[in-house]
């Protein structure tokens, strides 16, 4: 089916793909309840086909406050992302199909709109406007939980985002003084503009110490919301980072430190969405590193793994929200042997579990390999190192813990239903595409930016990556053995958001309570100056004060006498 | 077992139980794998055959036993941030359809 | 008609309608309706004005000669014009809705209230289009003078304190200091009349400068400059009408209005960037954005808190005047219109909760939301707005102010907007997520309901305008580029 | 007198005076006889009233006589506007033997004021007294009443010293018995009046004594022969004296601080239209003395330079301005208040004689004229609440304002005045004042002038808030004020808004006044030699 054939279509073209959405939000808006699901499953399936059938190029030029917009760069970079996008907008949408909260709604359409128009940016101020749009929709997934505790997190993540995009625009603002122009494109670190701009897409892409936001709100977000969260924001980075700092090499660096560190909170960590949300980390950490060495072979790693990633993490947080919806915790505490009442969920999550780890077969080995290739490549060997441990480490939290403990372990006693039907449905298209990347990755790497020329089914390679995963589900299965896993057990854990919920608060407060020492002694001591002052014009000209009095007349005549001689005194001396 | 379980459950009931023997018999032919055929060595240490397995199961282990001094290390109670976090609190119960399975 | 009867008309009716208000006190609807027609008079004078003169500058129109020296004269120039067109604008709106709050909300004494208001703007009008300082300084002070009962209105003790502090702050800075400004200006150079590049070059000497800087940016208490902003929130105890067009557009615009024209033709903003006179003022706008803007984290009342945000994102404007560089100028300008949208909003929006729910203080907003839609989501657009998020206005002119930043090289500063924005989302948000989504409070009824559309619809009307003039900031912006290039 | 001293360079100066005593011969017109009729009239009028004794009559005559004196000193006025002096020999006699009438711009703005304060304040003092003096005396206060206004342009017109002490005297007396009449209101008149007296009496001996001081050294009483002859003797010692003694007799009749006890008490207790008219020309009248003889007789440079008089003055105007004012602050009773801030107001008007420029001594005179009607305004309001509420104290009026609009509303904008609210009369003034003081670099004075400026606005707040803020009280007779009094308010009220958005007339006048005063002697050494 081609443009031509169907001219209604065709016109579409016309539109900004993000267009498509905001009007679409607007009638999510106004429709019934009925008609809303269908309108979020469709719309974003109209959108992927509008994706799909682009041509390459600047479309939209848009001039604006006197700058040259352009709002739809298409080239294969920014189309795979988009097409994901739009994939897991109907994906997510699809599993969100019971939803009648009109707020969630909406805001999906315009999150998923506002991450595919900062995709298609062509320059950095329409990269912010989306940028910004993507922190203020996303938000509402977060609020609409409708708790205390959601709110408070709601707050945190949107200040993060916000200073995420107010970065963004200082740095756009430096860019263009600096160099003239406003095209997002390749970029130098060096200049306060670059960094800035630099530092804006950290955030959102949870460089290490950036990264707090995620795990903090992710869990924190409504069923349905975690799915589409867990798809839009960090890749819109990766992207971002990918089209403007390829190559840049401190990347590699903080990619390898982002592989690592979330690993062991995830194991820690008793929230299965927030073990999710490390796990999501750590696999930002892959891509960061491959947008680091910047090889077209890495780059291609990049987007493939995040392709790939952005749908077996839907999957894992679609079959814990699952869960969730279910018997209304996530807590690996509360779980376990599940897999008697929801045998399909329990396969689906062990689909997306296999997908994450690597496994042969599934999507996350034909992805993470081209990274780990392009790291081996470029002989970067304690990166690549890093990568190979990170790997193993994936198996533990996500490929291991989150199907064991949910799924099988000890019994919970909980017998839940299975998953809803149209839930079931999402889980199983997103873990067929995931078994449908692993079988033929031939289909995805047609998608890549750069031509691609690697085979990930060697002999030598499947072998490694066997070896790896099964010797690493012995270490497991001799520490559960042996009471030497860390286990489950309830509680906190404290990670760079203690900085900001805690240490910045206690600190601005006790700045805050010296200051208001300071001011109030400060303002004591000026209001008894004043009343010191006030007391001593009353004393005197006051109504009892000797000023005001009328004095009798002598004393009138005193001042005569006094001033007549000031008078004479003065003149004679002058 | 008792309990009335779908067929799936049942299934997947034989492969918890057996779970340990198939792993055991997949990581001796991986390993046996390793050695067999040729690695295409890049890195320093790939050469060695049984160089993922051992990655594999160091990895794991350090993961492990690091987690244990990270939870003695950064591990509060639950309300450490107040009982109104997230961490603490219930997820709303009207927007979800807890059920039990209709036995 | 002539540019000058234009000119005079804009001021003449809503003194008209200043003067025919108490004279039918007990004529509700006509009143009421002959004041919006007023406001509907002067909005398109205003407009017959911008379309004769496409906003160009104009010679000045003598009024009156008060002593040699000392004219009452008008001029129209592309700031003036902008803000006049704003104020009588949203006057439009402002009366709509203040009919709708005045009932809604049984409160007393509407001819003596929207006289008050009329005269306000009539002032407004005077300050928008003055040729010379003096002109400005007199409306300035008029103005000061016609909201003074307005703050009062109720009459309550608290009122009373709040008018004292009203009063006390603006015609003391204005006194004090503003007119010991004025004379020193006009001692020094023999005119007070507004020039393009501005008159005191060569006039005093560099050492004085940020001295007669000093005089004006405190003496000009009306823009609220820390540590003079203290009568913005005392003047929050008059009713919400007044919050929303004078305490967020007319009053306080004025203040930074007379700020900007100040900075642009008494000094000449190429004369503060060669002498650095503005430096220190620009660090104390820096001060006063984020010291307002955590002030107003505390604040409980939402009119208070509201107040404080004004008061940081009038720092802005005075901000954009203190960093002297074309962009700073114009992203100033163009802030006056978009805070104006802006807040307004908010304030109505406000005052629309309260006409409904009689409730002031943020933490008894829980779950409101869903019996006031239009009202919180107004509030959230609004809200956007002020940050600078964008598709709304507020976003532009803190582009423009960064790139003022950005162009002299003044980091510090590009920190501090980014800054006061997370601030500015920390205290403006947070009031739309506990109203929408935590559950409310058990007192809290369940059929309550919007106050009806004359109260609810203009802060809808404001928060459109908020989206449609972030894509009408480019013409806007261009309107307003004659007052950044200036000549040397 | 001979014109002999008079150099070269100042000849120019004499084509400006115009000649009237030399032109004896010619028939002169009415016209010509006016520098003498505008005292002659009241001054007349005042036994006619009396003479006929007829209630109905009075009032008529006294606003005639008036109303002839203001027509007269406009007149007057336009004719020496442009820097013209007129002189007047009374019967012919030319000076120093006769008496000189001598008008220049300073006086005649002077009369100006006094004479329409006077026109305005007749009609309101009509119903005004009818409610606090009892109808038998209303013969003898219109009587009064024009030997005060007799008096006071007397002061103003006369160009002989002495026969300035002669007015000052008559005025002076008269208006001990018109605060005396206050006692039928309250009985605190009367002290308040033999005070008055006493110290009032004491100021003239003063002044009288530096008379005879110059008189001794100098032996002439015309002001322009006393300004020639003194300027050749500068080391004079008795001259030295009857300055100072002048100064300080003049100095209590301006109620310079602290001379200024008699002042609160006088303006507090006499009835409402007395109050309004004293305080809108008495103190102004003493003030115009105390210019003319710091600037004419005794010449700028011998009282500022060889004198060093500016920091005698300059200080008292200080203290005037703050402790007045701060004293007004605490004030209970609505009058006393605004007697107070007289005593402050004058205090900017020595100061602008203190800095000793043209445009601080412009200030100093536009502000005798500003401060004029914007206190005769005040005054007028209160007498219009004591009408209504019974009495001046707070307590009596509060809330008066929802009661009496219009009236409060005329005092609302007095008091904007009285602050200095741009677009009324006291900007103008404050504006030359702080000009002046910029103009020498005075940054500190401009300060202070501004800083006094807002005492001002706590205390006219304090008066606003009583009228509006508060309830009304129950007893008060709930009715505007009636017509009679409202239209003289309201001119005044009017006239102060009119005066501060369009000061050329006034601005112009105080200019030309204070430029004749400036170059001091000079000139009337022309004038007053050219008369023969």
């Amino acid at each position: 089916m081609s443009p031509d054939t169907l001219p209604a279509l065709s016109a579409l073209s016309a539109l900004p793909t993000a267009f498509l959405f905001l009007p679409g939000a607007l009638l999510a808006a106004v429709l019934p309840a009925r008609l809303r699901p269908p309108l979020l499953v469709g719309l974003p399936a109209l959108a992927a086909w509008q994706v799909w059938t682009l041509p390459e190029g600047r479309l939209m030029p848009l001039a604006l406050m006197g700058l040259e917009l352009e709002l739809m760069r298409v080239d294969r970079l920014s189309r795979i992302f988009a097409l994901i996008f739009t994939l897991i907008a109907v994906l997510g949408n699809l599993y969100a199909w019971h939803l009648r909260d009109r707020v969630q709604q909406v805001a999906a359409l315009v999150y998923a709109g506002a991450a595919i128009g900062a995709v298609f940016a062509g320059d950095l101020i329409t990269l912010f406007l989306w940028w910004e749009g993507t922190a203020i929709a996303s938000v509402f997934l977060i609020w609409a939980r409708r708790t205390e505790g959601a709110f408070h997190t709601g707050m945190r993540y949107l200040v993060v985002q916000v200073l995420s995009g107010v970065l963004l625009l200082a740095g756009a603002a430096l860019y263009w003084r600096e160099t003239g122009s406003l095209d997002f494109t390749l970029m130098r670190l060096g200049s306060p503009a670059t960094w800035l701009i630099f530092l804006a897409f950290g955030i959102k892409a949870a460089f290490p110490l950036l990264h707090n936001w995620l795990q903090d709100a992710y869990p924190a977000a409504t069923v349905t919301g975690t799915v589409i969260l867990s798809a839009f924001t960090t890749k819109l980075a990766i992207y971002a980072l990918a089209r403007g700092f390829a190559g840049t090499e401190i990347l590699i660096w903080i990619g390898a430190v982002m592989t690592v560190f979330p690993v062991f909170f995830a194991e820690v960590e008793n929230d299965m969405r927030r073990v999710l949300a490390y796990s999501l980390n750590n696999q930002l950490g892959f891509m960061v590193v491959g947008i680091g060495i910047g090889s077209e072979m890495a780059l291609n790693g990049t987007a493939a793994h995040a392709f790939a990633h952005i749908l077996y993490k839907a999957l894992l947080f679609m079959s814990v929200g699952a869960v969730l919806y279910r018997t209304g915790t996530a807590r690996a505490t509360e779980l376990g042997g599940l897999y008697r009442t929801m045998p399909l969920t329990a396969i689906l999550a062990v689909i997306g579990a296999v997908s994450i780890s690597g496994v042969p077969l599934f999507s996350g080995f034909v992805t993470k390999s081209m990274v780990l290739s392009a790291a081996s490549d470029a002989h970067l060997w304690p990166v690549w190192g890093a990568l190979v441990f990170a790997s193993a480490a994936v198996l533990s939290h996500s490929g291991i813990k989150i199907p064991y403990f949910i799924f099988f372990a000890h019994d919970s006693g909980r017998r839940p239903a299975e998953a809803p039907r149209h839930m079931l449905l999402a889980m199983g298209l997103t873990a067929a595409m995931c078994i449908a990347i692993g079988l033929a990755p031939g289909l995805l790497y047609a998608l890549l930016p750069y031509p691609v020329e690697y085979h990930p089914y060697s002999g030598y390679h499947v072998v490694g990556q066997m070896q790896l995963l099964l010797f690493g589900v012995v270490a497991f299965a001799l520490a559960m053995r042996f009471g030497l896993h860390p286990g489950e057990k309830r509680g906190t854990l404290l990670d760079s958001d203690w900085l900001y919920r805690r240490a910045a608060p206690a600190v601005l407060g006790a700045a805050a309570a010296l200051v208001r020492a300071i001011w109030g002694a400060g303002a004591a001591a000026v209001g008894a100056l004043r009343a010191a002052a006030m007391g001593f014009i009353r004393a005197r000209s006051g109504p009892e004060g000797r000023l005001a009095h009328v004095w009798p007349t002598g004393s009138m005549v005193e001042w005569l006498a006094i001033i007549l001689g000031v008078m004479l005194v003065v003149v004679y001396l002058a | 077992m008792s309990e009335n379980l779908p067929p799936l459950a049942r299934l997947l009931g034989l492969v918890e139980r057996h779970f340990l023997k198939a792993l055991a018999a997949g990581a001796a032919l991986a390993l046996g794998a390793g050695f067999a055929i040729d690695m295409h060595a890049k890195a320093p240490l790939e050469s060695f055959g049984g160089f993922y397995a051992l990655a594999g199961f160091v990895s794991l282990s350090t993961v492990l036993i690091v987690a244990r001094l990270l939870r003695a290390l950064l591990g509060r109670q639950e309300d450490y941030y107040g009982r109104s976090a997230v961490n603490a609190e219930q997820y709303p119960a009207d927007q979800l359809e807890v059920r039990d399975r209709e036995p | 008609m002539e540019l000058a009867t234009l000119t005079g008309l804009t001021m003449a009716i809503p003194l008209a309608a200043a003067v025919a208000n108490p004279l039918l006190r007990r004529q509700n609807n006509l009143r009421d309706s002959l004041t919006l027609l007023a406001a509907i008079a002067t909005f398109a004078t205003a407009l017959a004005i911008l379309g004769r003169t496409g906003g160009e500058a104009s010679a000045p129109m003598h009024a009156l000669t008060v002593m040699p020296g000392l004219d009452i004269a008008f001029a129209i120039e592309p700031l003036g014009l902008m803000f006049a067109l704003i104020a009588s604008g949203l006057w439009i709106v402002t009366h709509i809705y203040g009919v709708g709050y005045m009932r809604g909300n049984g409160e007393k004494g509407h001819a003596r209230f929207f006289a008050a208001f009329s005269l306000a703007i009539a002032s407004t009008m005077g300050l928008a289009f003055a040729a010379n300082l003096f002109t400005l300084f007199l409306f300035y002070e008029l103005l000061t003078l016609s909201t003074f009962s307005l703050v009062a209105h109720k009459g309550t003790a608290e009122a009373l304190k709040g008018a004292k502090t009203y009063l006390g702050i603006l015609m003391g800075t204005s006194i004090g200091l503003f007119l010991v400004a004025v004379v020193w200006t006009y001692t020094a150079t023999g005119t007070l009349d507004f020039a393009p590049g501005g008159i005191l070059r060569d006039r005093v000497s560099a050492s004085l400068v940020p001295v007669l800087l000093g005089l004006y940016a405190f003496g000009i208490g009306k823009a609220a400059l820390m540590p003079f902003h203290r009568w913005l929130p005392a003047a929050m105890v008059a009713p919400t009408p007044v919050s929303a067009l004078l305490h967020a557009v007319a009053v306080v615009k004025a203040g930074v209005f007379t700020m900007l024209k100040v900075g642009i033709y008494i000094f000449g903003t190429d004369f503060l960037a060669e002498t650095g006179a503005s430096t220190w003022l620009m660090w104390l706008a820096a001060y006063t954005i984020i010291a307002a803007s955590v002030i107003a984290m505390r604040q409980d009342n939402l009119k208070r808190r509201l107040a404080y945000s004004t008061v940081s994102q009038l720092a802005y404007i005075t901000l954009g005047m203190a960093l002297a560089t074309s962009m700073g100028v114009l992203g100033g300008g163009l802030h006056i219109a978009t805070h104006a949208v802006g807040k307004i909003t908010l304030f109505m929006a406000a005052g629309s909760i309260y006409v409904a729910t009689h409730r002031t203080e943020i933490s008894q907003f829980d779950g409101l939301g869903r019996a006031l839609p239009v009202s919180f989501a107004a509030f959230f657009v609004g809200a956007l707005s002020i940050i600078g998020l964008p598709p709304l206005a507020g976003s532009w002119s803190k582009w423009l102010l960064i790139l003022a930043a950005a162009d002299t090289g003044e980091w510090v500063i590009i920190g501090v907007l980014m800054l006061s924005s997370l601030l500015n989302i920390a205290y403006l948000l947070s009031i739309v997520g506990r109203a929408f989504f935590l559950p409310p409070a058990e007192d809290t009824p369940r059929e309550w309901s919007e106050a009806g559309p004359l109260v609810w619809g203009p802060p809808a009307f404001t928060a459109l305008l908020c989206v449609v003039l972030f894509f009408c900031a480019g013409a806007l912006t261009d309107f307003l580029a004659p007052i950044a290039e200036v000549a040397p | 007198m001979s014109g002999q001293v008079a150099g070269d360079a100042l000849a120019g100066h004499a084509a400006g005076v115009v000649e009237t005593a030399t032109a004896a011969e010619r028939a002169l017109g009415l016209a010509d006889h006016l520098p003498v009729l505008v005292v002659l009239v009241p001054f007349l009028a005042a036994p006619l009233v009396v003479l006929l004794g007829a209630r109905r009559l009075a009032w008529p005559i006294t606003f005639a006589a008036a109303f002839f004196s203001l027509a007269a000193a406009l007149s007057l006025l336009s004719g020496v506007l442009g820097g013209d002096a007129i002189s007047y020999h009374i019967g012919g006699w030319a000076p120093p033997l006769g008496i000189e009438y001598r008008i220049d711009a300073a006086n005649a703005f002077v009369m100006v004021i006094v004479s329409a304060i006077a026109v305005a304040i007749l009609p309101y003092a009509r119903t005004s007294i009818a409610a606090e003096i009892p109808a038998r005396q209303h013969v003898l206060f219109h009587a009064l009443f024009l030997l005060a206004l007799a008096g006071l342009l007397g002061v103003a017109a006369t160009g002989d010293a002495f026969n300035l002490f002669v007015f000052l005297e008559i005025s002076s007396l008269a208006t001990y018995v018109l605060v005396a009449m206050g006692a039928y209101r309250d009985k605190r008149a009367l002290t308040t009046a033999f005070n008055y007296l006493l110290m009032g009496t004491t100021g003239a001996t003063f002044f009288v004594i530096g008379i005879g001081f110059l008189y001794m050294s100098t032996g002439t009483l015309n002001m322009a022969d006393l300004a020639q002859l003194i300027a050749q003797q500068p080391g004079n010692r008795t001259i030295h004296a009857g300055f100072a003694f002048i100064i300080v007799g003049m100095g209590l009749k301006v109620a310079m601080y602290p001379l200024h006890l008699w002042l609160p008490g006088a303006y507090t207790y006499a009835p409402s239209a007395v109050s309004a008219f004293l305080a809108a020309t008495a103190t102004k009248v003493a003030v115009y003395v105390l210019l003319r003889f710091l600037f004419t007789v005794f010449g700028p440079q011998y009282t500022f330079e060889a004198a060093e008089l500016t920091w005698v003055i300059l200080p008292l105007a200080l203290l005037a301005m703050f402790a007045a004012s701060f004293i007004a602050i605490f004030q209970v009773n609505f009058k006393k208040m605004l007697a107070y801030s007289s005593i402050a107001q004058i205090g900017y008007m020595l100061l602008g004689i203190a800095m000793l420029s043209q445009t601080a001594l412009t200030g100093a005179i536009v502000h005798l004229f500003n401060h004029a009607i914007t206190k005769a305004t005040l005054f007028m309001v209160i007498g219009a609440y004591v009408l209504r509420a019974g009495g001046a104290f707070y307590r009596d009026i509060e809330g008066i304002g929802r009661v009496m609009p219009w009236t409060s509303a005329a005092g609302v904008i007095g008091g904007l005045s009285l602050i200095g609210v741009p677009g009324t009369a006291g900007f103008v003034s404050k504006w030359l004042l702080v000009q002046g003081a910029l103009e020498k670099g005075w940054w500190w004075m401009a300060l202070l002038v501004v800083a006094s400026s807002l005492l001002a606005v706590v205390y006219v707040w304090k008066g606003i808030e009583t009228a509006y803020l508060r309830a009304p009280r129950e007893d008060v007779d709930r009715r505007e004020a009636p017509l009679t009094m409202l239209v003289p308010i309201w001119i005044m009220a009017l006239s102060t808004i009119w005066f501060g958005l369009s000061a050329e007339w006034t601005v112009g006048a105080a200019g030309t006044a204070a430029e004749a005063l400036m170059s001091g002697a000079s000139q009337l050494l022309i004038s007053g030699g050219a008369g023969h």
